[in-house]
């Protein structure tokens, strides 16, 4: 096995006419936390989707481990130890902040009517169990006072806590962040970082982050991928990618304060 | 007041769980038991027969559906279909000789596998399609009753149900009819709640909330709506055989038209989605309360208090049906569930006004 | 003489949740003024309240006055205040998705005039030259950056005097957040056009605009002009992130209160 | 005393077209017995009435109901509801009666002692149709075209005209049209092309005044249309004069002289006591709900002549001591026996000139072997399934 | 082979009969997005209203027009009463609402004005227009033709400055209000409009069976209409009714000696079932874009 978590190979991604992915490569390491970066329609949120598998490529591979994923259904792909949030926070509106985090755990039961119409003691033990895991991630991303409220009626600061909490609960391999802090503010995002590098020590975890604040890129990653209409325009260590004149034009625009 | 919230603490994971958290729930749930057991004692045969029994086998029904639309998200308008293929399943199986615990089993096992294909069928779609979508199946089940001969029993589409005994009790007198009926409300009741409260259940939630949010944290939507549509069919072809052989002791194909499927979507709604004590409040209003008010404006127009003709008297129980679920869709989209939550809360809080949530 | 006055606007959701209390802001005749606060701090429901779109999502102003020019607008319906000139771009974007880009300005044009009608498209599409490009795609399809400044062109072609925006430059990239922010600021400049700001990214914010209000669990918390806010420490500590750049990797698990809650 | 009858009808579904006029004929003769005594010894009766909307469940509360309100005579004006009904019935000792609807065989009194058809089952009437065809134009070699409505009703007339056609030596065929039968251009196209000499039209509610339509569009003669039972004056009114020649098959007589609708006028209508729209008055369908309760009325008054007060048994007894009653020339004389309780099955054949009914046959009862055969029969196998 | 064409002809103008009620439905979900299932009984008020109106004796002509005032108007009221609470809720709520008035329309207007079939005269002539060996029935004609009409004119309202308004409705209340638009007149219009695609389809097919209450089951074939055809789609209607009405013909016209039983309810129901299967949207619906 190589040490690359996650790679993609030549990914080509089209919808009708767009071509969404040109040949986009990259090799994720393990334990690292990997950048995605690019203006809006780059095609980001479409290669993260390829490799959760709702948009499977329709050119090259996609490796989880060594193992292929691409072509897999994305719960099948979830059930491999890829776990992700998205960009517009997907909770599960009619449930409570618990159950929301307990679904993290779906991949570890085995959902069965018999066994829930009975509701017998080795489930109640299964329960129990799984519980208990969750309580751990809770605490972890400082979710307890909120743990009884019904999803919808928290802040959206908090719903992306949930969401990733609900990520975390399935002890993934590789985490898949698509801009976990969009409409956050300075405080805000100092939390969201200090839970993502809490959680990745705690669990050592490969991450993968799509962001727009670029002070958050800059401090969170190790390396940076920079999509420009579905292509690859730079590559590497965080500060260098970013500093490229092309990702500069592109991308970031010259910097507002020149001091 | 009845409720003491104080001195009732969790002291582990499992008792946070409970069916019923609260004492006083317990108690009441107990009683209410006791009271619906005891029944045929107090209650007359007229009322027993005719209004409590439907309300128990529709509130069976109501549960059965509620699963699917309430907790899966999936609509369903042919739902009467689906009970009318465990009905008529049970039937032919009893008179082939196949002993009638067995026949209820082998009729929801036949409902389930049934529903499923037509609901794996439409599993590509939602909301408005679905609906169309088992709309059509309704019409088809319906054509295959009327039209197949070896199903309805021919021209007069007629069918009765043999004597039967369960557990070696016959299931004749009025008494014994309700018995079975109420046994097998409570069981669904018991596992309704039970499904709630567990992985199967939260995955159901989590296909009708947000289906790819589901299938990213590894539940397989296609096999979470399937086996819905087979657990709630299930539930369903048995809750229509007991309708058949309980309460109609006939079957015809009209006893399971459109527009009852229209009826139980209605009992599930006005009740409240997804919602027990729905299922149960909505069954119940949706059967009894245009049989009430109609005999309540009838008993006036004949005391010549209020002049209507026949003919309008005879199509009030339709608009008071129609105007109940177009009351109950704007006033209180969230059914008799929500009313009753909230008085449950007043309670809960007296003497103060308001929940803390 | 403000253009928008709110005085101790009180919004309930629900009939039980109260989401702002007593809030009171002003907004002057071609002033940009921004509002900013953390997350469910209250600032889309102040801008709900004063476009009338709380109904929807069944809330309700119970107590307070929200005046635009002279006029009470409390009982106006929301497209009779946006005939009188108030408009509110909403969080998220939401534009017509199964609508081209042409036809979502043609649905927000009030007027008859066909003239005007193509005067008005005209100057959004010299605003943001990239909707021309898409002109023929559904708007559904658009990126979020063409997206947002579809949202705001439609907004335009309503001839409004004062424009909300809540949030404009949510998930956008940081070239784009330039873009609007400059394009903002440019409508805002050349028609004089009073622009309310609600926005997370404080420190593009308090550039343009020339005052500022800080909102916190529902109440204004702080107000006054931009550069005094940006001076101000606990300002700069929980929204410009201190001095210059945070040291994101070595931020403190648990931080002072903040000193107007105290 | 007061007599209760249930009339658990159909107003809201499936046989709207009917039981409005038929109620209300049923209301006002009712009314009629009360005004001028009929039951004697001071006696009343009295309707209850209720809709069921062609529900079985709504049928079996309504049931309850008024078995519990002491009713002991029920009609359900419906196939459906009285086929959930009927066991229960027969325990109870209620009579039922299924005039124009429910089953044919019922008429089988040994098989089904509570239930009374009463008159002509659909298997008679369209004995009485085919006969009716012998008589004006011959049947040998003739083709016959049935256009019915696809459903257990639409497919009554089959075995009867299967056994005829052997008989008689002609030639038929069915043409299924889809319920309601708001359209039936595609039936009717077919019709056609198979040139038939008789139409028989088999049907309810709009459909027949489609079928009437669709087929003098196909260049069908009215006069080649017979009908089933259900074609009446609403039926006229919605084709238009086309109708004219169109012929139907009717239980009892239609319009307004005759004594007992006369003294309905007077007594009832002109009191102020009627029960609907004067103009429906002598209507085919208000005169069939007249006579339904004549008989019925008569049977109650036979069965307290063995003591009071009245109970199912009784009454029953008091219909199987009915002989040679017709409602003062309203209907064909009819006699119950305890086997027979369709009454003879008489009927005649009428045709529309445009404003009214005018009959074209006698009373008489058409193939009555072989119509009493086929009831055996087939109260036979229900016997033998119970 | 005539009879095959006959088939066709008497076929698709039926499925044109159709498309009136179709056009309602259709009218309604592209500008509110409302899925009104209760088109069918609109289309049996609408038939009552023209025979109510002629029975005080006023000319085809007039009754028409004035029937189509009062269905305008009905339509206005309902969006008032109902619909207006409506908007936002889920999909079941809205679909349940319409059942509601569907079953409350054809409880109360029969119940009002009577449940017997109610004649409507429109003065068209019975005998068929024959071609050849083809017999075609004029009303149907005339009603195919009208819906062609009343298609055409919805097409090109909706590219019309008020009709792009109303499709922006239905895409988003909340964004609509917004910008200034008034959700509510433009969703009573679209009620109003199709009330008047009841009055014809009311009258049509009342014209032919009378008006009663089934005249509100004319919703199930218009309801694989707008499946086949898209939801949302004008053009949809048309092609969708032809389909239906010919499949629904030409079928059973040659099924029907075997299977026995009349199968055009299968035919329809199958054509909705497999149009959700292979293509929910229909053929010129309008997908529903989701981002993930
Ligand atoms: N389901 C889809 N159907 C058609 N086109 C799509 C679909 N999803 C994405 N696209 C197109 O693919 C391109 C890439 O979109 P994507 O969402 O991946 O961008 P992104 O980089 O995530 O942008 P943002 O930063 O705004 O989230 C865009 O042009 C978009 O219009
Ligand atoms: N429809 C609603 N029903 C109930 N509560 C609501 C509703 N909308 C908002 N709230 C609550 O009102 C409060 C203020 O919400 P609001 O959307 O105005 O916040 P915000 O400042 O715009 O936050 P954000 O930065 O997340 O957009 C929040 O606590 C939120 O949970
Ligand atoms: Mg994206
Ligand atoms: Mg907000």
């Amino acid at each position: 096995m190589s040490d690359h978590t996650l790679v993609c190979d030549n990914v080509v991604r089209r919808f009708g006419g767009v071509v969404a992915l040109k040949n986009v490569s990259v090799a994720v390491n393990r334990g690292e936390i990997f950048g995605l970066v690019g203006p809006n329609g780059s095609g980001k949120t479409t290669l993260v989707n390829a490799i959760t598998g709702f948009y499977p490529p329709q050119e090259g591979t996609i490796t989880l481990d060594g193992q292929q994923i691409n072509g897999l259904k994305p719960f099948r792909i979830a059930s491999m130890g890829v776990a992700r949030t998205f960009q517009n926070v997907a909770l599960f509106h009619g449930m409570s902040v618990l159950d929301n985090i307990l679904m993290g755990r779906h991949i570890f039961m085995k959902p069965n009517p018999l066994a829930s119409f009975f509701y017998p003691w080795w489930a109640q033990k299964e329960e129990v169990a799984h519980r208990r895991h969750v309580e751990e991630v809770i605490d972890l991303l400082q979710l307890a006072p909120a743990r009884d409220e019904h999803v919808d009626v928290i802040p959206l600061g908090l719903q992306k806590r949930v969401e990733l909490a609900r990520a975390l609960c399935a002890e993934p391999r590789l985490l898949v962040l698509d801009e976990p802090m969009a409409g956050m503010n300075q405080e805000e995002k100092e939390y969201m970082v200090r839970f993502i590098l809490d959680a990745q020590e705690a669990l050592g975890l490969t991450v993968l982050i799509i962001e727009h604040h670029m002070d958050v890129v800059t401090a969170l990653c190790d390396r940076v991928l920079v999509l420009n209409n579905g292509q690859e325009i730079a590559q590497g260590p965080a500060r260098e990618a970013i500093a490229d004149p092309r990702v500069v034009e592109a991308y970031i625009g010259k910097p507002r304060h020149a001091a | 007041m009845f409720y003491r919230l104080s001195g009732t603490y969790h002291t582990s994971y499992q008792a946070d769980r409970k069916l019923w958290k609260i004492p006083t729930d317990r108690w009441l749930v107990i009683g209410l038991l006791v009271l619906a057991l005891l029944a045929p004692l107090y209650v007359s045969p007229l009322y027993l027969g005719s209004y409590v029994l439907p309300w128990v086998i529709w509130s069976a029904a109501a549960l059965s559906l509620t699963l699917l639309m309430g907790l899966a998200g999936q609509l369903h308008f042919g739902f009467a279909a689906v009970m009318a293929i465990g009905a008529y399943a049970s039937i032919h199986l009893v008179r082939a000789g196949v002993p009638f615990e067995l026949a209820l089993l082998l009729s929801g096992l036949i409902s389930a596998v049934i529903g499923a294909i037509f609901g794996g069928a439409a599993l590509r779609v939602k909301g408005l399609y679905l609906v169309m979508a088992t709309l059509a199946m309704q019409y088809l089940v319906d054509w295959v009753v009327v039209n197949v001969p070896a199903i309805s029993g021919g021209a007069h589409a007629t069918l009765r149900t043999p004597a039967v005994s369960f557990l070696f009790f016959p299931i004749e007198s009025l008494s014994a009819r309700y018995w079975l009926a109420l046994g097998w409300a409570v069981l669904l009741t018991v596992f309704f709640m039970n499904v709630k409260r567990t992985s199967f259940g939260r995955a159901l939630v989590a296909i009708r909330d947000k289906d790819f949010a589901a299938a990213v944290i590894g539940v397989d939507p296609f096999r979470t709506k399937l086996m819905a549509f087979f657990t709630s069919s299930f539930m369903g072809g048995v809750t229509g055989a007991i309708l058949a052989f309980c309460f109609y002791r006939a079957v015809t194909p009209e006893q399971f038209g459109f527009n009852v499927s229209i009826q139980l979507v209605a009992m599930v709604l006005v009740g409240g989605l997804g919602s027990v004590i729905g299922s149960w409040l909505g069954a119940g209003f949706v059967l009894l309360a245009p049989i009430f008010l109609t005999n309540l404006v009838s008993g006036l127009a004949a005391s010549g208090w209020v002049p209507v003709s026949q003919n309008f008297l005879s199509h009030l129980p339709l608009m008071i049906y129609g105007a109940m679920i177009i009351g109950f869709l704007l006033l209180e989209p969230l059914g008799l569930a929500k009313i009753y939550d909230n008085i449950r809360k007043y309670f809960l809080v007296w003497p103060f006004r308001h929940a803390r949530s | 003489m403000p253009a928008l006055v709110l005085e101790n606007v009180e919004v309930i959701y629900d009939k039980v949740f109260l989401a702002i209390k007593g809030v009171s802001l002003e907004v002057g005749e071609g002033e940009m003024v921004a509002l900013l606060g953390s997350n469910g701090a209250g600032k889309s429901t102040t801008l709900k309240s004063i476009s009338g779109l709380l109904g929807p999502e069944r809330g309700l102003v119970t107590r307070g006055e929200i005046r635009w020019g002279d006029r009470s607008i409390l009982n106006m319906g929301a497209p009779e205040r946006v005939a009188g000139g108030l408009v509110h771009v909403l969080e998220g974007r939401r534009i017509f998705g199964h609508l081209t880009p042409d036809e979502n300005l043609v649905a927000a044009y009030r007027g008859r005039s066909v003239a005007r009608f193509n005067e008005l498209r005209e100057q959004v599409y010299a605003y943001f030259p990239r909707l021309r490009e898409r002109i023929k795609s559904k708007a559904g399809y658009l990126s979020g950056g063409e997206q947002q400044m579809l949202a705001i062109g439609r907004a335009l072609m309503t001839e409004p005097r004062l424009i909300m925006l809540d949030e404009p430059s949510l998930g956008l990239s940081p070239l784009l957040v330039q873009e609007i922010f400059g394009i903002i600021g440019e409508i805002n400049a050349r028609e004089g056009l009073s622009v309310l700001l609600v926005e997370q990214n404080a420190a593009a914010t308090l550039d343009i605009v020339s005052r500022a209000y800080l909102i916190e669990q529902g109440q204004v918390v702080m107000s006054g002009a931009a550069e005094v806010l940006k001076s101000n420490p606990d300002v700069q500590d929980f929204y410009l992130g201190g001095a210059e750049h945070t040291d994101y990797r070595n931020v403190k698990h648990y931080r002072r209160r903040k000193r107007w809650l105290a | 005393e007061d007599v209760k009858f249930g009339l658990l009808q159909d107003f809201t579904a499936v046989y709207t077209f009917v039981t409005g006029q038929y109620n209300q004929g049923q209301q006002d003769y009712l009314a009629l017995v009360n005004a001028e005594g009929t039951l004697g010894d001071g006696n009343t009766v009295t309707a209850i009435v209720r809709d069921t909307g062609n529900q079985p469940q709504r049928g079996i509360e309504a049931y309850n109901r008024a078995k519990e309100e002491g009713a002991v005579l029920f009609d359900f004006l419906s196939t459906p509801v009285s086929a959930a009904i009927l066991d229960q019935a027969q325990a109870d000792k209620n009579v039922v009666i299924t005039p124009a609807h429910g089953r044919g065989d019922a008429s089988d009194g040994t098989v089904f002692p509570y239930v009374f058809p009463m008159f002509a089952t659909y298997w008679a009437q369209a004995a009485a149709l085919i006969e009716h065809m012998k008589e004006t134009g011959g049947l040998e070699g003739k083709k016959i075209a049935i256009v019915h409505i696809d459903s257990p009703f639409g497919r009554e007339p089959g075995p009867i005209l299967q056994a005829l056609s052997e008989q008689e030596k002609f030639e038929f065929q069915a043409f299924p049209y889809a319920s309601p039968g708001n359209e039936q251009s595609a039936a009717w196209s077919e019709v056609r092309r198979y040139r038939p000499d008789y139409v028989l039209i088999w049907g309810a509610g709009g459909g027949q005044a489609v079928s009437v339509r669709t087929a003098i569009q196909n260049g069908i003669r009215p006069e080649q249309i017979h009908s089933v039972i259900w074609l009446a004056e609403t039926d006229a009114a919605n084709v238009g004069p086309q109708m004219k020649g169109v012929k139907r098959f009717e239980a009892t007589a239609s319009g307004t002289d005759h004594p007992i609708i006369q003294r309905i006028q007077e007594k009832v209508i002109d009191a102020g006591k009627g029960s609907g729209d004067q103009a429906n008055v002598g209507t085919s369908y208000y005169n069939l709900g007249v006579a339904t309760m004549a008989v019925a009325v008569e049977a109650a008054r036979l069965g307290m002549e063995g003591g009071q007060p009245l109970t199912g048994d009784a009454l029953k007894a008091g219909f199987e001591k009915i002989a040679g009653f017709d409602a003062e020339g309203l209907m064909p004389p009819v006699t119950y026996t305890a086997e027979d309780h369709q009454g003879g099955g008489a009927g005649r054949v009428s045709e529309w000139d445009g404003e009214k009914w005018v009959p074209v046959s006698e009373w008489h009862a058409a193939y009555p072997e072989l119509i009493r055969q086929v009831i055996e029969e087939s109260a036979a196998k229900y016997a033998a399934e119970h | 082979m005539a009879y095959f064409l006959e088939l066709l002809i008497s076929g698709a103008l039926t499925g044109l009969m159709y498309s009136l009620v179709a056009l309602g439905f259709v009218l309604i979900y592209k500008s509110a997005g409302v899925p009104n299932l209760a088109q069918g009984a609109l289309v049996m008020t609408a038939g009552y209203a023209v025979w109510l109106v002629m029975a005080w004796g006023l000319h085809v002509w007039i009754a028409i027009p004035l029937a189509a005032a009062i269905m305008f108007g009905f339509g206005l009221v309902v969006e008032r009463l109902l619909l207006r609470r409506m908007v936002g809720q889920p999909v079941i709520m809205v679909v349940m609402l319409t059942l509601g008035l569907e079953i409350l329309l054809r409880g109360m207007v029969p119940g009002i004005l009577g449940s017997t079939p109610k004649p409507i005269d429109l003065g068209i002539d019975f005998a068929p227009i024959i071609i050849g060996d083809v017999f075609i029935n004029r009303t149907s004609l005339y009603g195919g033709i009208i819906a062609l009409a009343l298609v055409g004119a919805s097409l090109l309202f909706f590219r019309t400055r008020t009709g792009t308004k109303l499709r922006a409705v239905s895409d988003d209340h909340v964004s609509s209000w917004a910008v200034g638009i008034s959700v509510e007149r433009a969703i009573g219009i679209s009620w109003g409009l199709a009330g008047i695609a009841a009055v014809v389809a009311g009258a049509l097919w009342g014209s032919s069976q009378g008006v009663d209450w089934t005249l509100s089951a004319l919703l199930f074939p218009a309801v694989a209409v707008v499946i086949l055809g898209g939801v949302d789609s004008v053009p949809g209607v048309l092609v969708g009714g032809i389909l239906v009405g010919v499949l629904g013909t030409v079928i059973p016209g040659y099924l029907d000696s075997f299977a026995g039983g009349s199968t055009r309810d299968v035919v329809t129901s199958l054509i909705i079932l497999l149009t959700i299967m292979v293509r929910p949207f229909g053929i010129f619906g309008r997908e529903d874009i989701e981002r993930i």
